[in-house]
């Protein structure tokens, strides 16, 4: 192996310096940052599921997913909810605001083997978010893959994320959306239901198809479930996981599940794998 | 987003003389999160104010920071002034920059380095001001009354009169009080029932007051406005609904016993009404000494011969009201206010051994010569002797008895005591003109309309014979009285030959009241005398909103001051039952019931009783705040070990990044 | 003796859990290194024989009725242990109900760390004067009058120095404290769900394991004890680097002792001194 | 043939060598040995046993910068952490030596920790054999061995008159340079460490005890005071944050462990291992199963610290044999 | 630490006496010297013995508390409190290391302006006198 000597130029924990160029209000508590690169030379090339580290010096730094698509070149985008320090930090920031960045960490959501399949698309409340590059890819190139299901779920009408896209999303051929929440208002016109109930008035065809899905724990559990019923099988069903993480390099081992680095191994793993953890998720 | 407004005040040259203002403005556009500085002459003029309501549009301000005068002096004006732009009027910060700078430092460059401190201290913490909204709150327009002495009456009757409900509580049988038993009343010289009958039977029979007699305040639970209220209504055993007071009972009565009213000078029946005019004129029975109960608790294995069965009032009751079945109830009732009047009591003299420890049937106290001198009284106004009836001749009155005298733990003056003893002096002469009074007084405090003139007319016109001093001794010499004492002011003993010694009692509070007082949350004296919220500029409010204490049961008071603080308490409670919705201040503690480990050291330290118990999702018994009792003053922040609680406005937050900037910069 | 109590309460172990009182008894058996006892957890009333008493049994087990969920616990408690019953019963965060106390008669405890046991009595000893548990369902030993304890010495002693020469003495200590928070963990009095050394937002101590956060630490960690602390010196004897924790402890029992003539744990229902007052009391404060 | 060193020779060696180098040795601070900087050799406490904590401090700091980051005008102006200071650490043993080592494995796996390798680069390690092996240790059983020479820059060992010198990497070697070594065929003997401890396939048993309610009971008296982990030469959990002071934020790492609460709790608030069971498991699991997995070497040199400092005395040698024991029942359970 | 050498005081003001009582110093122009640095809090109940250690951490030569007079207290009963606690936390500070005259508590009414400054001023020139912290 490598010398120490051979290693001690790059401090992987530096951020790449980045600008807040737009700041949108997505939910009461979620908003989308959108960062570029002071320097494009620094690169940072990356895939649907992907993570990275968003600093606000002074705070502190916490990872989050992206929720755009590299292709796209439409800056590095994240949906932050305003729940610690860090994320309070960040919310107190305006465009034009210094930041720092780091990654892109992590594995990714295989989009070219999904290629031809039904995808089906569940997100719940902010976990909703790190799907959306999964949807910007398959609609963005619809033709490549079957017919599309997309499941958003929230609280409120109001902590919907990315309310504004539904309609476009809904326009692509061979493409519903069905958007859900625990307790509506006078004006909401969707679904009063839990996710796993929607799943399970859908009722998917697992035929071909790939389930992906991400929200809190329990949701996840019971829309697992659901799906399972439906005979959607380990395998086709794909989660993205949450850890607790401080360095995203796969060296604090702080976000191992048994022996897998969420940060470095995932995030995203099909529960085929994550039924193989020895350590429960 | 923070998008930080702040705003320095030359205040003429209150400060721009000391401070150099536009160095603070240039510090302050250097700050964190503050997008805009500027300074104005006068920002309290409409111009300084316009100029900031302008900035907030212009500079989408959402927080501002005034560097100006003592947030005692404008905090109000700039909320207004910022909620008049839209903001949320908690979203502003004072920075001192007056008070506690220009005015007290001489030194330019002194004075604005403490002015640049303090506005960035201010930034730091109104960076972290949340938007806070007032809770409004309804209210019961409903107010009860303590205490059915002149004072109650009074403050019922005024609040009543303003078309309010009022509930008027009295422990006894009749409302009236001390002044009910009182022949008359000085400087006048009016008959004291004469006055106060209207006003008792007003009470009876006013649309909006409910007299609820024989009947004691036992629980209070809630908070200004919206108080709910456990009242005991002891059982009278008689039916008032059907009663008519025509007193054939209690004239047919067999059982006999010492009249509470007549302080033993009197005896009363076991089925009562307290007095002639008492109001309600219905009776109750005193079942201590009714001979039916004495029937119903006797047997056989105590022996003797069984009593009657009486029940004399039962039979010969016209209208059937006598009901044996009545039992003590409690009532629950909501109010919007409270008013305390619970009155005094007179002291015991019989702590005072040298005067007979009350065991001298003629040595008697002051109150007690009223209903002897009441033509309504036990001796229909003759004043005799209760030792042997014989008319007196030779009164010695002795003043500060239970008053100014720290050995029987009574230090202060009872106010009254020189007036009524002139009183009685001079209306023992009138009654007889032979009577010769002495008074023994330490001083003859006689501040008041009229009062100095009163007094002296008792020594020029009525002949009674002052003698400054303390009685050293008093003791039965036959069927007369020796009270041997010092005139101090020739420096001589004195022995006088008495048929009468009258005691000048004081006044203490009358019984319960801390008990009382605690129940509502109000603080009283080591005298269990109540406290006012503040002895001059609040003097019937209390530290508990919505509870109002007026007359003598917040200390020693005549007559018409306590008329006086009654009406003072009625328009405190009618101002706030006027009042459609109450508003209660946001600046008040949360918890944060995932870090509270309910160890409720915060509910002990609590001075307003804020603090309730609340049982989680996850079954965790936790504390929560009521915010209409929270008055903010944070002791529970400071109690609290995990840092479950903080107090809006002063949050831990905003405190610690006022102190990190002044030491970590 | 020693012998004797240990088949006490092996036997009062055996009856409590075949009879179903509790579901688990707390005591002590003895360590990897055969000489000092650890805290035993026995579920079985076959696994009672595990149960010893003697001089090494040195940890406060009180600490671990915190722990919510136990149905129904029965405990082993040395006299001085037995204040923290009391501290944790007055502010709510144990059952009476739920706990069974075996109350030990202190035979006095000896210095002992892994594989060393000097007969040395520890210095808790010499200040205890509560050998004998305030709180029992059964009394393992007889009561014995309590010896008054010794004196603040070790307090005075720190406070002959000069002030300048303490703080450098507390500076020195602070640079070895890793911050690792042992000294909480082992506290009875110290059960926060969230310790306001980890808080963010306020971040009262910051991140560096460095002297200046750790003497903040070390203060707060005292003063949020000043007159709850029951002097079991839990937290001295698992300081990984030996800060004289008890210093800090004393050094407040002394005060509030008098100034409050109050000692922690002594009864359940005195109210600890700082969520009290007295109005005319003179503590030398602006006067 | 060896070379040896007497030891004034050493010590004089020693002495030149913190002229221009920070000499890090133990130290006795109070009733503590320590590994400190020392301003002269006499302060070097040269016959004390296993010191009270690790050397890692010098390797993974309590608390370093990882960077600190400064505002300039509309910018942000970053400067990474460089350890200039060439270090030598003196007496440190084998066994923690070996701890340091094998922390390359997940240090300086790609990408890189450049502070570490910086740690590493700039600093010489002067071993010590293990004269006299404390009942707690147990490095031979983990692969080590008290004289073991493989994670050191220089291995030193005691004989009556003095050392011998074995001079094991270019490192070393340059350390030695001009420094005069007596030729003699003296050879330590050095005592093996004879506590053993069935370490022999662990990492299988472990798996198969991982859902055995044997941890939740061994978690019982944990008091998670987190001990273990900052005594133990091997673990390096951190925690990181930024600290403002003046307007320089530094963006510091300071040592953590998986043993304190919320530990792993994340920002909505779901802890995958709120139980005592599953973070006690968590250590064990990382030194005998995941880190052997991932890197080969058991995560754990057998230098009893965290043996002697438990305060409830879980003891991690007992623990490997009760979990052999239970792996066994397991494996024929499932065979 | 303050720009110049000279001492940093924090003082904490209740809000209904104290700092009432600071202003009252400054509408009868009752200079002091301008080293002290104040907060408002609603009560000396309010001031966290924390606040006033981390105070000392930091760096701070010497803090003020300064509420109601006993039986004033806009609360009823805070400075009571107040009271006890400061009390032993002025003891453990002294304890170690920060001396008992660095930590000073004060009963202050909103009348007694003209005090305030003298105690101000007296509590500075002691701490100039004294000097900076030494250790931490």
């Amino acid at each position: 192996m490598r010398e120490a000597a051979d290693m001690v130029d790059v401090n992987p924990f530096v951020p790449f310096p980045a600008t807040l160029s737009r700041v949108v209000d997505l939910t009461p508590d979620v908003k989308l940052f959108t960062l570029e690169l002071d320097n494009p030379e620094d690169g940072f090339d990356y895939k649907p599921g992907q993570f990275g580290f968003v600093s606000a010096y002074g705070a502190g730094e916490a990872p989050f997913g992206l929720t755009s698509v590299a292709y796209r070149k439409e800056g590095l985008q994240f949906a932050i909810r305003s729940v610690g320090t860090v994320t309070y930090a960040l919310h107190q920031l305006e465009p034009g605001a210094k930041v720092g960045v780091r990654g892109p960490f992590g594995n990714f959501f295989p989009m070219d083997d999904y290629r031809g399949r039904r995808i089906i698309i569940i997100g719940g409340g902010i976990g909703f978010a790190p799907l959306r590059p999964v949807i910007t890819t398959v609609l963005d190139n619809r033709k490549d893959y079957a017919e599309v299901v997309i499941i958003n779920g929230a609280r409120t009408p109001q902590d919907l994320c990315f309310a504004t896209e539904f309609d476009d999303w809904a326009k692509a051929p061979n493409t519903k959306v069905e958007l859900t929440v625990d307790a509506g208002d006078d004006n909401w016109k969707g679904r009063t239901a839990l996710i796993p109930d929607v799943v399970a008035d859908l009722k998917p065809s697992p035929e071909n198809a790939i389930a992906v899905i991400c929200g809190p724990p329990i949701m996840i559990r019971f829309t697992l479930q659901g799906l399972k019923k439906l005979g959607f099988g380990d395998d086709q069903i794909v989660t993205t996981l949450e850890g607790k993480m401080k360095c995203g390099l796969g060296k604090c081992f702080r976000c191992n599940v048994g022996e897998k680095y969420v940060c470095r191994d995932g995030p995203v793993f099909t529960f085929e794998q994550i039924s193989g953890f020895i350590e429960q998720f | 987003m923070s998008r930080i407004g702040v705003f320095v005040c030359h205040c003429g040259t209150n400060i721009g003389g000391v401070v150099d203002v536009p160095k603070v403005v240039e510090a302050a556009k250097q700050m964190p999160l503050v997008v805009f500085a500027d300074e104005n002459k006068y920002t309290c003029s409409e111009l300084g104010q316009a100029s900031i309501r302008n900035a907030i549009d212009e500079h989408r301000l959402d927080r501002v920071v005034v560097a100006a005068c003592s947030p005692r002096m404008h905090e109000n004006t700039f909320r207004r002034t910022v909620a008049a732009a839209g903001l949320n009027p908690y979203l502003l910060e004072i920075a001192n920059i007056r008070e506690h700078c220009s005015w007290v430092h001489s030194d330019h460059d002194e004075a604005t380095v403490k002015a640049i401190d303090h506005v960035q201290m201010a930034v730091a913490k109104v960076a972290r001001h949340e938007a806070l909204f007032p809770k409004t709150i309804g209210l019961t327009k409903r107010a009860l009354v303590i205490g059915g002495g002149v004072t109650g009456i009074q403050a019922a009757l005024d609040i009543a009169a303003t078309g309010h409900e009022v509930v008027l509580v009295e422990r006894e049988p009749s409302v009236g009080g001390r002044m009910a038993q009182l022949d008359k009343t000085f400087p006048t010289l009016d008959c004291s029932a004469c006055i106060l009958t209207p006003k008792m039977v007003d009470v009876a029979q006013h649309p909006n007051i409910t007299l609820l007699s024989y009947s004691e305040v036992k629980e209070v639970r809630g908070f200004v406005g919206n108080f709910e209220v456990d009242i005991l209504k002891k059982a009278k055993m008689v039916d008032h609904s059907k009663c008519t007071g025509c007193g054939t009972c209690w004239q047919k009565c067999p059982g006999k016993v010492s009249s509470e009213f007549d302080l033993g000078l009197g005896q009363r029946t076991a089925i009562y009404i307290p007095f002639a005019q008492a109001v309600p004129n219905k009776p109750v029975i005193d079942l201590e000494n009714c001979r039916y109960q004495t029937f119903l608790k006797w047997d056989e294995s105590q022996g003797g011969k069984k009593p009657p069965e009486c029940r004399i009032c039962e039979k010969i009751c016209p209208t059937k009201s006598i009901d044996w079945e009545q039992q003590d109830e409690i009532v629950t009732e909501k109010f919007g206010a409270i008013v305390v009047a619970t009155g005094f009591k007179t002291f015991d003299h019989s702590v005072y051994g040298e005067y007979g420890g009350g065991r001298y049937p003629d040595v008697i106290s002051s109150l007690q010569l009223e209903r002897l001198m009441s033509a309504a009284g036990p001796t229909e106004g003759e004043v005799v002797r209760p030792s042997d009836g014989a008319h007196v001749k030779n009164v010695v009155f002795v003043q500060c008895v239970g008053s100014r005298d720290d050995r029987v733990g009574r230090p202060y003056c009872s106010k009254v005591c020189c007036m009524y003893t002139a009183k009685h002096a001079i209306m023992l002469k009138e009654h007889d003109p032979d009577v010769q009074c002495y008074v023994f007084y330490i001083d003859v405090r006689a501040g008041g309309k009229d009062f100095e003139e009163f007094a002296r007319r008792a020594q020029d016109e009525s002949g009674a014979i002052y003698l400054r001093g303390r009685v050293s001794h008093i003791y039965q010499d036959g069927k007369n009285l020796k009270v041997l004492g010092e005139d101090s002011l020739i420096g001589r003993p004195v022995e006088i030959e008495a048929d009468l010694v009258v005691l000048a009692t004081g006044m203490e509070a009358s019984d319960n009241a801390d008990t009382l007082a605690q129940t509502l949350n109000i603080s009283y004296t080591i005298y269990n005398f109540l406290i006012e919220a503040h002895p001059k500029l609040r003097p019937v409010e209390t530290q508990t909103d919505g509870v109002f204490v007026a007359g003598s049961a917040v200390g020693p008071r005549d007559i018409p001051e306590c008329v006086a603080h009654g009406s003072a308490a009625a328009v405190k409670a009618v101002a706030l039952l006027s009042q459609d919705s109450l508003k209660s201040d946001p600046l008040t503690s949360i918890v944060d019931p995932m870090k509270c480990v309910g160890c409720f050291a915060c509910k002990v330290v609590c001075p307003f009783n804020a603090i309730e118990e609340q049982v989680t999702r996850d079954k965790r018994t936790v504390s929560s705040i009521n915010e209409n009792l929270c008055k903010g003053c944070g002791l529970c922040v400071v109690a609290c070990r995990p840092g479950a609680i903080n107090l809006r406005g002063f949050t831990s937050q905003q405190l610690l990044s006022e102190v990190l900037t002044l030491v970590r910069e | 003796m020693a012998s004797d109590f240990t088949q006490q309460i092996r036997e009062k172990a055996r009856e409590l859990l075949e009879d179903g009182t509790v579901e688990c008894v707390i005591g002590y058996e003895t360590g990897s290194d055969g000489i000092s006892a650890r805290p035993a957890f026995i579920y079985n009333a076959a696994d009672v024989e595990r149960l010893v008493f003697d001089n090494t049994c040195t940890h406060n087990l009180v600490k671990y009725l915190l722990n919510k969920k136990a149905k129904s616990t029965a405990v082993v408690v040395k006299g001085c242990d037995s204040r923290a019953l009391n501290l944790l019963l007055s502010e709510r965060q144990i059952e009476r109900d739920k706990a069974f106390v075996v109350g030990v008669v202190c035979p006095g405890i000896v210095e002992s760390r892994w594989n060393e046991r000097s007969e040395q009595l520890q210095k808790r000893c010499d200040w205890c004067r509560q050998h004998t548990p305030v709180v029992s369902d059964f009394m393992v030993g007889d009561p014995v009058t309590e010896q008054p304890p010794a004196d603040f010495a070790d307090v005075a002693e720190e406070e002959a120095k000069t002030a300048e020469e303490r703080a450098a003495f507390w500076q020195q200590q602070a640079e070895r404290c890793i911050r690792c928070y042992a000294c909480r963990q082992a506290c009875p009095g110290c059960y926060c769900t969230d310790c306001f050394a980890e808080s963010l937002d306020p971040e009262w101590v910051g991140i560096r394991i460095a002297p200046a956060e750790s003497q903040m630490w070390n203060t707060i960690r005292a003063f949020h004890l000043a007159g709850r602390c029951i002097s079991c010196n839990e937290c001295e004897r698992v300081c990984p680097v030996n800060l004289p924790l008890s210093l800090l402890n004393r050094k407040l029992e002394q005060k509030v002792l008098e100034l409050f003539d109050y000692r922690a744990g002594m009864s359940e229902d005195a109210p600890a001194p700082l969520i009290t007052f007295k109005k005319d009391e003179k503590l030398g404060i602006a006067e | 043939m060896t070379k040896t060193l007497s030891k004034n020779e050493l010590e004089s060696w020693l002495g030149n060598i913190l002229k221009e180098r920070t000499l890090v040795a133990p130290r006795c601070v109070d009733d503590l040995t320590l590994f400190l900087p020392v301003a002269s050799v006499d302060e070097i406490a040269f016959d004390c046993g296993n010191t009270d904590l690790s050397p890692k401090d010098w390797f993974f700091p309590r608390t370093e910068a990882l960077f600190t980051a400064e505002h300039k005008d509309a910018d942000i102006e970053i400067t990474p952490a460089v350890i200039e200071q060439e270090t030598v650490i003196f007496g440190i043993r084998p066994c923690d030596a070996k701890g340091i080592a094998i922390l390359d494995g997940p240090y300086l796996a790609d990408p890189a920790d450049s502070l570490w390798a910086q740690h590493r680069a700039k600093t010489t390690m002067i071993g010590l054999s293990c004269s006299s092996p404390a009942p707690q240790c147990f490095c031979t059983s983990m692969g080590g061995a008290p004289f073991d020479s493989s994670s050191v820059d220089i291995l030193l060992t005691e004989v009556n008159d003095g050392y011998i010198v074995d001079a094991v990497t270019e490192k070393g070697e340059k350390l030695l340079q001009g420094v005069e070594l007596k030729e003699s065929d003296v050879s330590g003997s050095v005592p093996s460490c004879d506590t053993q401890v069935p370490a022999e396939g662990i990492t299988e048993a472990v798996k198969r005890a991982f859902d055995d309610p044997y941890w939740g009971r061994l978690a019982d008296r944990c008091l998670h005071c987190n001990i273990c982990a900052y005594v133990c030469p091997t673990c390096y959990c951190f925690d990181i944050r930024d600290r403002t002071e003046g307007g320089k934020i530094e963006r510091l790492r300071t040592w953590e462990s998986c043993q304190s609460k919320g530990f792993t709790k994340i920002a909505g608030g779901h802890d995958p291992r709120v139980d005592k069971g599953s973070r006690l498991r968590q250590r064990f699991c990382h030194k005998l199963l995941y880190f052997p997995e991932q890197f080969g070497p058991l995560g754990c040199v057998g230098c009893g610290r965290c043996v002697v400092s438990c305060p409830v005395n879980i003891d991690i040698r007992e623990i490997i044999s009760d979990v052999q024991e239970l792996g066994a029942k397991v494996g024929e359970g499932s065979s | 630490m303050s720009e110049n050498s000279a001492p940093l005081i924090i003082g904490f003001l209740c809000n209904w006496c104290s700092y009432a009582g600071a202003d009252m110093a400054g509408t009868s122009r009752a200079a002091y010297p301008s080293n002290i640095r104040i907060l408002r809090v609603p009560c000396s109940g309010r001031v966290d013995p924390m606040m006033i250690v981390k105070c000392f951490q930091e760096g701070a030569d010497a803090v003020l508390v300064a509420g109601c007079h006993p039986g004033d207290c806009h609360y009823n009963e805070g400075n009571y409190y107040g009271r006890r606690r400061f009390a032993l936390l002025r003891e453990l500070l002294d304890f170690m290391g920060v001396e008992r005259e660095r930590f000073r508590v004060e009963w202050v009414s909103a009348s007694e302006g003209k005090r305030f400054a003298k105690i101000v001023t007296d509590f500075t020139n002691e701490m100039t006198k004294m000097g900076p912290r030494k250790a931490s």
